[in-house]
């Protein structure tokens, strides 16, 4: 399965880019952020302290994802 | 209420939205660019967001707001893109009966805001420019 | 900053006062005429003041605030004389590095202000008129 | 020795009168309340609730007055 992963800020210029593809057989958050952490090394510095949103909501490790959800990035906020 | 803009806040036009007849009480908050920063002279900032996420979580966090204190209205708006000392980054308008319920709500807002809501803020100063981690104030 | 006046309340000249550059939050507060007050329709208000005591009383109130928190200015503006339902009887601005010293120095200032400044009001609905005392909230 | 004291809000009222002069061979505060009850009982209703001010602050029972000083009535305030 090919999930599309919206990055910002930090994690974006790392990137070098708004948006990510990561390929993986996953079904949970947590599976995914291995699976990133693998394929995106650029990543490392901002990923450990990130969180993963699922269809604009804070995922939970066991949060259950699927390619059709939207899925985001989240570096430490710093909004207000 | 909330509002996302690339143009400058007025929190007036925040205060007469959340205005009722039966509210006595308008609790509001300013978050403004402070010319420094954790020892460093601030030029200006770039805000960047997650729109649609952002408007989701304040949703969350208003909704929350008032399950706590009986509030009327609450309103935010947040500002994106370039700004300058002095200018407003964040305006919160709260209207409630009596204001107890009014400046704790706000206060929740404010503070969840900063904590939850997907929005970034890049420094440039004289020296360089970096992503801002919170500071904890 | 302390002012009495019977012309209406500009919570805009407030902050504009009370802004600086090191200032990043600026808290506030506006007190509005409900349409009704336990149980019953107002009218309209009328507010009457010793004048010099509240300010005294208010300088006092805004150094005890200021020697809590580490809050950089407070302005306070009260309105005299005849009010309408929905205008602002009492407005508030606190400027502060940070925004919790800024929101406890407002929630201070204004339940002080409640319990000390010497301005009284009488409510006027459609049955009669009478001074109110406070109704606790 | 006279003592001028300003009246506000329902104390004016029950005075018909803004200022009131009481005559009394008082020192303390307490003394000129208990002056203030004997002399003008039309402000019965509302003086026990009511504090004096003394130039312009509020006085405790033992503040000391003066003829000299500015005197308040102070009834229940409900400002804001």
């Amino acid at each position: 399965m090919t999930f599309q992963v919206l990055l910002f800020a930090q994690l974006r210029e790392l990137a070098g880019s708004a948006t990510i593809s990561v390929s993986a057989n996953a079904q949970t958050a947590a599976q995914l952020l291995t699976a990133i952490a693998e394929q995106w090394p650029a990543l490392a510095p901002a990923l450990a302290s990130s969180r993963l949103a699922v269809n604009q909501a804070y995922a939970q490790a066991e949060t259950a994802i699927a390619p059709s959800d939207e899925l985001a990035l989240i570096p430490p906020v710093n909004g207000g | 209420m909330i509002t996302i803009t690339a143009d400058p806040l007025d929190l007036n036009t925040l205060i007469a939205a959340v205005s009722a007849p039966h509210c006595g009480a308008i609790a509001s908050f300013l978050g403004v660019v402070r010319n420094h920063n954790q020892g460093r002279e601030v030029l200006f900032l770039e805000y960047e967001c997650y729109a649609p996420m952002v408007n989701q979580e304040m949703e969350r966090i208003i909704a929350e707001a008032q399950t706590q204190w009986p509030v009327h209205t609450i309103a935010v708006a947040h500002r994106t893109g370039k700004l300058l000392i002095g200018e407003a980054s964040v305006a919160i308008a709260v209207a409630s009966a009596h204001r107890h319920a009014g400046l704790q709500a706000l206060h929740y807002t404010i503070d969840e805001l900063k904590k939850r809501a997907p929005i970034w803020k890049k420094e440039t100063w004289s020296d360089g420019s970096s992503w801002i981690e919170q500071c904890g104030h």
